[in-house]
């Protein structure tokens, strides 16, 4: 991993200021992955359509986490997912957000006693944003996003930062959920 | 000392309409997002958007890279597009194209596709493979009609370099004109090529996870971004400076400085009332299936062509109409 | 032939079901475990061809594990659901896939779900649950919430203060 | 001045002198022929020297021409002579291998047949030709049923049915010829021919034509050299086809230019030629086992050597003569790789022979022979065939030499074929040939390699055929 | 003694390495290596020599020494000296058959562009092609045999061209070549061109090319670089030098295009177009490349069938430019083969990463065969289409478009299908092929860079050879050429090029980023994790094109020639009947023959 270098123009602009318009940029053109486990997947549709057009913030769904910034985890996580939630997270490139929908990433839901879901997404990858709701509605997705943008724009939405700082503690969460992980 | 001067201010010029084709194909992929919100009766991002895009993915923090190969792809990919602008006339101005025909610049549009092919090749992904299959086969059939409609002009107009072309046009009336049929099957093929709507099956998002683009993340798709481009603004323009005159309205030997202006004005209009032509059938039409798109082109498109060559044949060889 | 003649025909004594609303006839039956295989060959072969279930009932108090084998017949549009109990500790019974190749997943998923044993199909183990040691967990003496308090809620946050949930 | 008359003496005096040979020591027989062979040949190519500078005639005890046996070597006489005696040599080297147990009869029958050939190649008297094809047929009857099995009787009994049928019709024309001129040397023949009336002299032509052509295995007359060839040991099968073969075409050759000169007889005789390669060669390509299917394709050999002498222009005859040089070597080469093989795999079927020829002792010169049979360039064969051609083209036959072409290709699909079964890799393991088989075969595959890279001097040789055209020697 | 050098350097020296190389058991390779050196460099010095001489071995061999023989020389001499130095690696040791084959091959092919009359040119090219066919033997027989057939039936079609210039001209010198009447001219060139024709597998006679393609990859990279460039060097000479472009302007002309070599020209475009579909749905690596060599050799039979200078001058070119990248595919394949063993395409895959060099040197010679402008194959392509469109072909022209553009597609199934996707388990250890393979195929890349930049060197040689044969000139410069319709300057292209890609690499690689690189196994691919099976997306590579093409793939040439073979074996049972095994039957054939004779005697005299 060679040093990150954040500012490659010195010269012309200063350090500060470039570090805002990145925020500036990766806010305007968020582009995002949903990852549909649980039932949120159903709300996007109308996100993405004429009654709320979420593109006219500049986010429109990518297919691979390779071309994508935001993650959307909507709905309840069982172990077996979290794997590939994991996975598909590593697989996206820095700076990376992730937005987990509904009350079932929070603490678990209606399955707070399942055997086999997680119960709270932020233990094992850092999340930026959560939606409360047993399935937001698309107002509460689109003032999520505003929220996310904001946030961004104010450098507080920093999930990707925690996670490469507290690499091995996310880690070790993760080992102790599911066993066989060779990356 | 002339010769070296006139070379650097060519050059220079060169640069210019370089960077002005990049910035107007940033510009046109956000007309065309607009343009299809407003037919999906949505608000849409605002016209510089891809500029943002654009902005964020080089800004990217961290890259993804698979081996060396890979790194191919965007680099053959930007360099062959900015090389095929530069053999193209862009309002007017000739640029290098005096010194390539119209097969050079066939052939340079052919090294973006194939470094690009390459790159996705080596990102190891099935997808990508699978991807690059569907765009040759693609390539396969929007070029049978394309090529007929190519041969149809050079017989017509008995040259295959495109300043001597843009002359002709400029003295005589547009080929659009002359050879409507051509055009027509060239529009239908231009729709090909572009990889819009009915026939964007190489980089079909929910079939193949977005094709070759697969594996391209943060600085690799910028470079990729800045090439689709680069490309939209060489097909259309290839369209304009073949059948529309290149946009030239003033004679420059005539006006000088300012022709080359209003030219490049009418040049952008024109690829822009192309490029809308394209957006239109790009956003009411459903994706087709590799093998459909292909019967499809070797059949209505590639007749058409032919009538087109066969029209260009006979006025040109039988008729003996010389331009 | 209608579920009833047959029912007649082999001696089981058989129980109409009323369900609110559905006026097709059901029936249930409880059942020998041995003569079980040929009792289904029979059903099949008088119009019997759907299999649509075998599900499992977990009866702690008897101690026993019931197996209800649910069959339909398009021709008479008739339901039956022919059940037979197994011990609780150790449940045990031959597969039955020859007959419906689909019995084959039902019985993957009993296994993995109650621990029932099927001699004869080869591909039990592990199906849905991932790296899973603990006790099959939809036996009811399986407490999920224990499990998923000490399995769940022991994962530290990452925050530094690192606090239980 | 060496009297050619020795190469027919030497033969005699020694093939009747081997039983008081025998009686000293048996082993020693093969060892004797060997070495009569060789002095034969030295005096052949002493004879050939001779003959180079001037036609030898040779007039023996004294009678004069119209009676007494008048030799007439000419150069070709003499190179064919050469031929056949070096070929009898290298042949015999390989007859060491005989095992059946009368050697003595062998010896002396080869012996026999070395004299007829050569007689018949030698002399310039019709009658003494007739002599001597008697001779050489008597000695090949007995060689071809030498081995006494069921085979060998069919071929011989076949071969001696239409053998004599053939010389009786020899003797006919002779007949017709001595009752009208009263001469029976063939130049006196030629320059009186016009006083015999004119149906006469075609029956004569026709008969003495059939009865050589028996022996020069023309497409009728031809049936009998699949079974004979089939039938007879590997060492005289050789020796049919590279001697008796040679001298019967060379008498037909005598026939058709020094004694008839029918011009426009000739383009019958290219017919003949034609049917007799296509025939050859077709029956050839569905052959199973490998000694008939190179008998059909030694017919399909002689076939083109009979087209040759039929279009006869100077270049086409002297393809002819270039392609029995060829024809001799290379089908010996066969022959005896042929009989090595049988003899290697126990069979005669050649789908069991795979692999046979990877031991590059025989797998080489096998190749070579194919390859020159074949007609490729620097082999021997090639100037033969590809003169014939030209000849043919330069007449203008384009159908036939076309018809010629197409069954050559058939000819080249089989020998493919061969080499393809033959140089298969494969498990199976041959013993390896004794010095008695590769020597010979080594021989005449330098001696094809030799004059096909540097053809010179046969082409000297062969300068002599304009005069042998116009009824010279 | 001049031309006896040229005769003894580029024949003899071969031949005596030939029967050398067989002596030496062990050491054969690399005796067969220097023998092949002495041609190809004894070239330089022989360049603009003009001198001919009679050798007589009892047939008098017309020999010759010009620009067009050098040429060609210079293609065929570094091909097999590249083929020999990737043998040494490639061939066994103890091989000696090959070397001596391969030398013989090599004498032959100079003694073909040497020779000035027909018999030499018969000799050396009977010789050429039985030293091949021993060559294809070597690997397998039934390959073999179908090779033999067909290069018998090239032979037999010369014979027959030759026989009839014999006919009316009384001699085989080229130069005796006057007084024949048209019809006659008629007859001799379309027999020459025919049989020159399938040692170029020109469309119908094309089939012994993807059978004889499958033996050892080093004399098959010769075979395809080297020897079918001799069908090309016939057919100019028969066409342009012996017959000369009076007699085939004689036949009247279709817009300034000889009718003789029009209907030719049409039959190298469908050769194209034939070769290049073929090519792309093979999945045996080594036809793939047999049938684009069909492909390309197409393009030579356009140009040399139009007859224009630019037409001939680009076949020319073509030809030369075909040798070396065809002969780089072919020694490319062999070392994929050489360390991995496998030579299907789906079985492959992912090789480049492990053998980058082998994966560069391919790479490059796929952009030369696809025509890319960087390497000269583009300038070839260009010239041949120019030839056609300034002539206005309506027919030839899409035909060569086309198949340029199923080029493509081929290209990419090579490079796609053996070195980029994922590499197999088995290959995670595949060493890079050897030095002297790489040194070869670095050889052969070499004209093709350097001509790429400096055309106007090679334009130079060709332009002699279309003045020699007055067939017209060129219109070039160093690094630019025109047509009447167009023209190209490579210099100004390569600057900009230059400059672009810098540029790009510039833009992409400014900004010092965290480059993470990642192994094959970590793509994207639903989130799935590993391990997972081998995806490798090259089985059956073009699938949903075959199935398009499916109604018209049915029909194949092969299963036709078998069909018209079986017929004439059922016809030879007929008459093996004839034989009938009792001697009555001979004895009676005996009786009738002899009344044959006397019936013909009689209605003759």
């Amino acid at each position: 991993m060679t040093p990150e270098n954040p500012n490659p123009l010195p010269s012309i602009i200063p350090e500060k200021d470039w570090k805002k318009i990145q925020r500036m940029l990766s806010k305007r053109s968020l582009w995002m992955v949903h990852f549909c486990t649980g039932c949120g997947a159903m709300e996007m549709p109308p996100t993405m359509t004429s009654r709320y057009d979420m593109e006219r913030f500049g986010i429109i769904p990518m297919a691979t986490p390779r071309q994508a910034d935001l993650l959307l985890v909507t709905g309840y996580v069982a172990v077996k997912t979290l794997k590939r939630i994991v996975r598909v997270y590593e697989q996206m490139q820095d700076p990376k957000y992730v937005i987990a929908f509904g009350s079932c990433p929070i603490n678990g839901g209606i399955y707070w006693d399942s055997y086999n879901t997680i119960k709270r997404l932020d233990k094992y990858i850092p999340v930026d944003m959560y939606i409360a709701g047993c399935m937001p509605r698309p107002e509460a997705i689109m003032d999520a996003f505003l929220k996310l943008m904001k946030d961004i724009d104010e450098g507080r939405a920093d999930g990707w930062l925690r996670y490469k700082k507290y690499y091995e503690k996310y880690k070790a969460n993760q080992r102790r959920v599911f066993k066989r992980w060779d990356e | 000392m002339t010769d070296w001067a006139n070379i650097l201010i060519n050059a220079g010029l060169t640069a210019l309409y370089l960077f002005l084709a990049i910035c107007v194909g940033l510009l046109f992929m956000g007309i065309a997002r607009k343009v299809t919100a407003r037919i999906h009766n949505r608000v849409g991002p605002p016209i510089y958007q891809n500029f943002l895009d654009v902005g964020k993915l080089l800004a990217k923090k961290s890259n993804i890279k698979h081996n060396w190969i890979f790194d191919f792809a965007p680099l053959f990919a930007l360099a062959g597009v900015l090389l095929a602008l530069a053999y193209l006339p862009m309002g007017g101005y000739r640029l290098l194209s005096g010194d390539g025909d119209l097969i050079l610049l066939l052939y340079i549009l052919v090294i973006p596709a194939l470094g690009f092919a390459l790159g996705a090749g080596a990102s190891a992904n099935p997808n990508a493979g699978v991807g690059v299959m569907r765009a040759l086969t693609l390539m396969l059939s929007y070029e049978m009609p394309f090529l007929l409609v190519l041969l149809s002009l050079m017989i017509y107009y008995n040259t295959a370099s495109l300043t001597t072309l843009l002359e002709k046009q400029m003295h005589s009336v547009w080929a659009i004109d002359v050879l409507p049929i051509s055009a027509l099957a060239a529009d239908i093929a231009l729709q090909g090529m572009m990889m819009e709507k009915p026939f964007d099956i190489p980089i079909a998002p929910h079939e193949i996870a977005s094709g070759p683009l697969v594996e391209f993340g943060g600085n690799y798709l910028g470079m990729l971004m800045l090439y689709s481009a680069g490309s939209i603004v060489v097909e259309t323009s290839l369209f304009v400076d073949l059948f529309l005159g290149g946009g030239i309205v003033l004679n420059p030997a005539v006006y000088g400085i300012l022709a080359y202006v209003v030219n490049y004005i009418v040049w952008f209009a024109l690829i822009f009332v192309v490029w809308m032509i394209a957006i239109f059938i790009n956003a009411v039409f459903p994706r087709f299936r590799i093998e459909q798109a292909f019967k499809f082109y070797w059949k209505w498109p590639t007749l058409i062509a032919a009538l087109g060559l066969a029209q260009a044949y006979i006025m040109s060889v039988i008729l003996g109409v010389s331009v | 032939m209608n579920a009833v003649g047959i029912f007649k025909e082999l001696g089981i004594e058989y129980e109409e079901m009323k369900v609110k609303g559905n006026k097709d006839p059901r029936y249930r039956a409880k059942v020998d475990p041995e003569k079980l295989e040929d009792i289904i060959l029979k059903f099949k072969n008088n119009g019997f061809r759907h299999f649509v279930a075998l599900s499992c009932v977990d009866w702690i108090k008897e101690g026993n594990m019931e197996l209800i084998y649910h069959l339909f017949s398009y021709d008479n549009l008739e339901d039956v659901f022919l059940s037979i109990y197994l011990p609780r500790d150790q449940p045990k019974y031959k597969s039955l896939r020859h007959l419906f190749p689909q019995i084959e997943t039902y019985e993957r998923e009993i296994h993995e779900m109650f621990g029932v044993e099927f001699e004869g199909n080869d591909r039990l183990g592990e199906f849905i649950l991932e790296d899973w040691e603990d006790m099959p967990p939809m036996r009811k003496d399986f407490d999920t919430e224990k499990y998923a308090k000490e399995k769940y809620g022991s994962v530290p946050l990452v925050e530094e203060g690192g606090e239980k949930e | 001045m060496i009297h050619p008359v020795l190469l027919i003496a030497i033969p005699l005096f020694f093939a009747f002198l081997l039983p008081l040979i025998s009686l000293w020591s048996k082993k020693s027989l093969p060892y004797v022929t060997t070495a009569v062979m060789g002095l034969n040949t030295i005096i052949a190519i002493l004879v050939f020297l001779e003959a180079m500078k001037a036609p030898i005639f040779d007039i023996i005890g004294g009678f004069q021409p119209p009676l007494g046996i008048v030799l007439m070597v000419g150069p070709l006489g003499g190179f064919l002579a050469m031929i056949i005696n070096t070929a009898a040599l290298i042949i015999s080297i390989y007859s060491m291998e005989m095992k059946k147990e009368p050697l003595l009869k062998y010896y002396m029958l080869t012996l026999l047949l070395l004299m007829g050939t050569n007689g018949m190649v030698l002399t310039g008297d019709i009658f003494n030709l007739f002599v001597f094809l008697e001779v050489t047929s008597i000695a090949s009857y007995g060689l071809a049923s030498y081995n006494k099995d069921l085979k060998g009787f069919e071929g011989a009994l076949k071969y001696v049915i239409l053998g004599s049928i053939g010389s009786t019709f020899v003797l006919i024309g002779i007949a017709l010829i001595y009752s009208q001129l009263r001469t029976l040397n063939m130049l006196d023949i030629a320059r009186r021919l016009g006083e015999m009336d004119p149906y006469t002299k075609i029956v004569a032509f026709a008969s003495l034509f059939l009865g050589f052509g028996v022996e020069a295995e023309m497409f009728p007359l031809n049936t009998w050299v699949p079974e004979t060839y089939d039938g007879a040991p590997h060492p005289v099968t050789a020796m049919f086809s590279s001697m008796s073969a040679k001298s019967g075409i060379f008498a037909l050759a005598r026939v058709i230019f020094t004694i008839f000169a029918f011009a426009n007889y000739l383009w019958f005789v290219v017919i003949m030629g034609l049917l007799t390669v296509f025939f050859g060669e077709i029956v050839a390509y569905v052959q199973k086992d490998i000694k008939r299917m190179l008998a059909y394709s030694s017919i399909g050999q002689m076939g083109m050597i009979i087209m040759g002498l039929g279009i006869g222009t100077t270049i086409a005859v002297e393809g002819a003569f270039f392609q029995m040089f060829s024809h001799a070597m290379g089908k010996a080469l066969l022959f005896i790789a042929a009989g090595y093989m049988i003899y290697a795999a126990q069979t005669e079927k050649m789908s069991e022979m795979k692999g046979i020829g990877r031991n590059p002792l025989i797998g080489i010169p096998l190749l070579i022979g194919i390859l020159s049979i074949m007609g490729m360039p620097p082999f021997i064969g090639f100037y033969g065939k590809f003169y014939i051609l030209m000849g043919g083209f330069s007449q203008g036959y384009y159908a036939i030499i076309a018809l010629f072409l197409a069954a050559s290709i058939v000819e080249i699909a089989y020998y493919a074929r061969f080499i393809k079964i033959v140089f298969q890799p494969s498990t199976k393991n041959y013993p390896a040939p004794r010095s008695t088989v590769y020597v010979p075969l080594i021989l005449f595959a330098i001696i094809i390699v030799l004059f096909g890279v540097y053809p010179q001097p046969v082409f000297e040789v062969l300068k002599h055929v304009a005069a042998f055209l116009a009824g010279g020697a | 003694m001049e031309i006896w050098s040229a005769f003894g350097i580029f024949v003899l020296v071969p031949l005596i390495g030939a029967l050398l190389s067989y002596l030496a058991r062990k050491y054969a390779v690399y005796l067969g290596l220097i023998f092949a050196l002495v041609p190809a460099i004894a070239l330089y010095p022989f360049y603009g020599k003009e001198m001919s001489t009679v050798v007589n071995i009892g047939v008098k061999l017309n020999l010759a020494f010009d620009v067009t023989t050098w040429f060609f020389m210079l293609m065929l001499d570094t091909v097999a000296l590249a083929s020999m130095l990737f043998a040494t690696s490639y061939v066994r040791k103890g091989e000696g058959g090959f070397s001596t084959l391969m030398l013989l091959g090599l004498a032959g092919a100079n003694g073909v562009l040497m020779a000035r009359d027909f018999l030499t040119l018969y000799i050396f090219w009977e010789m050429m092609s039985w030293s091949a066919y021993i060559l294809v033997l070597r690997s397998s027989g039934e390959y073999a045999r179908r090779y033999m057939l067909f290069a018998v039936l090239s032979a037999y079609l010369l014979i027959m061209g030759i026989g009839i210039y014999y006919y009316y001209t009384g001699s085989f010198l080229y130069s005796a070549a006057s007084g024949i009447p048209l019809s006659g001219w008629a007859w001799i060139l379309l027999f020459l061109i025919l049989g020159f024709a399938v040692k170029m597998a020109v469309f119908p006679l094309h089939v012994w090319a993807p059978y004889a393609y499958r033996s050892e990859q080093p004399f098959v990279a010769f075979l395809s670089g080297g020897l079918s460039k001799l069908g090309t060097f016939g057919i100019f000479m028969a066409m342009y030098s012996i017959a000369g472009v009076a007699i085939l302007q004689g036949f009247g002309t279709f817009r300034s295009i000889s009718l003789f070599g029009y209907p030719f020209a049409v039959l190298g475009a469908f050769t194209a177009f034939i070769g290049t579909i073929l090519a792309i749905f093979q999945d045996d690596l080594r036809k793939l490349l047999a049938y684009s060599s069909i492909g390309q050799l197409g393009y030579v039979m356009v140009g040399l069938g139009l007859g224009t200078p630019l037409a001939v001058g680009g076949a020319l070119f073509h030809a030369f430019n075909h040798a070396f990248f065809k002969a780089i595919l072919f020694l490319g394949a062999g070392a994929v083969i050489y360390r991995t063993g496998k030579y299907r395409i789906s079985e492959l895959g992912g090789l480049g990463y492990r053998m980058p060099f082998t994966f560069l040197f391919v790479l490059f010679a796929i952009f030369a065969l696809a025509g890319i402008p960087i390497t000269s194959g583009f300038i070839s392509k260009w010239m041949l289409y120019e030839a056609a469109i300034e002539k206005k072909f309506v027919l030839i022209a899409p035909l060569m478009l086309i198949a340029s553009v199923g080029a493509f597609l081929y290209c990419f199934r090579i490079l796609y299908g053996v070195f980029l996707g994922q590499l197999d388990k088995e290959h995670e250890n595949v060493k890079e092929a050897p030095a002297p393979m790489l040194a070869a195929m670095a050889l052969l890349m070499l004209p093709l860079l350097i001509f790429a930049i400096f055309p106007g060197w090679i334009l130079k040689w060709i332009n002699e050879i279309l003045t020699g044969a007055n067939i017209g000139t060129l219109k070039y410069d160093t690094y630019a050429y025109y047509s009447s319709i167009g023209g190209a300057d490579m210099l100004v292209f390569w600057i900009t090029f230059m400059l672009l890609f810098m540029i790009s690499m510039y833009l992409f690689t400014r900004k010092r980023k965290v480059t993470k690189v990642v192994d094959q196994y970590d793509n994207y691919l639903a989130g799935e994790t590993p391990p997972y099976v081998q995806l490798h997306a090259a089985h059956n590579f073009y699938k949903p094109l075959r199935d398009t093409w499916a109604p018209l793939l049915r029909y194949s040439v092969d299963r036709a020639y078998e069909k018209f073979v079986k017929f004439f074996i059922e016809g030879f049972e007929e008459i093996k009947k004839m034989y009938t095994e009792n001697p009555q039957d001979y004895a009676a054939y005996l009786g009738i023959a002899f009344l044959i004779f006397l019936l013909v005697g009689w209605w003759l005299l």
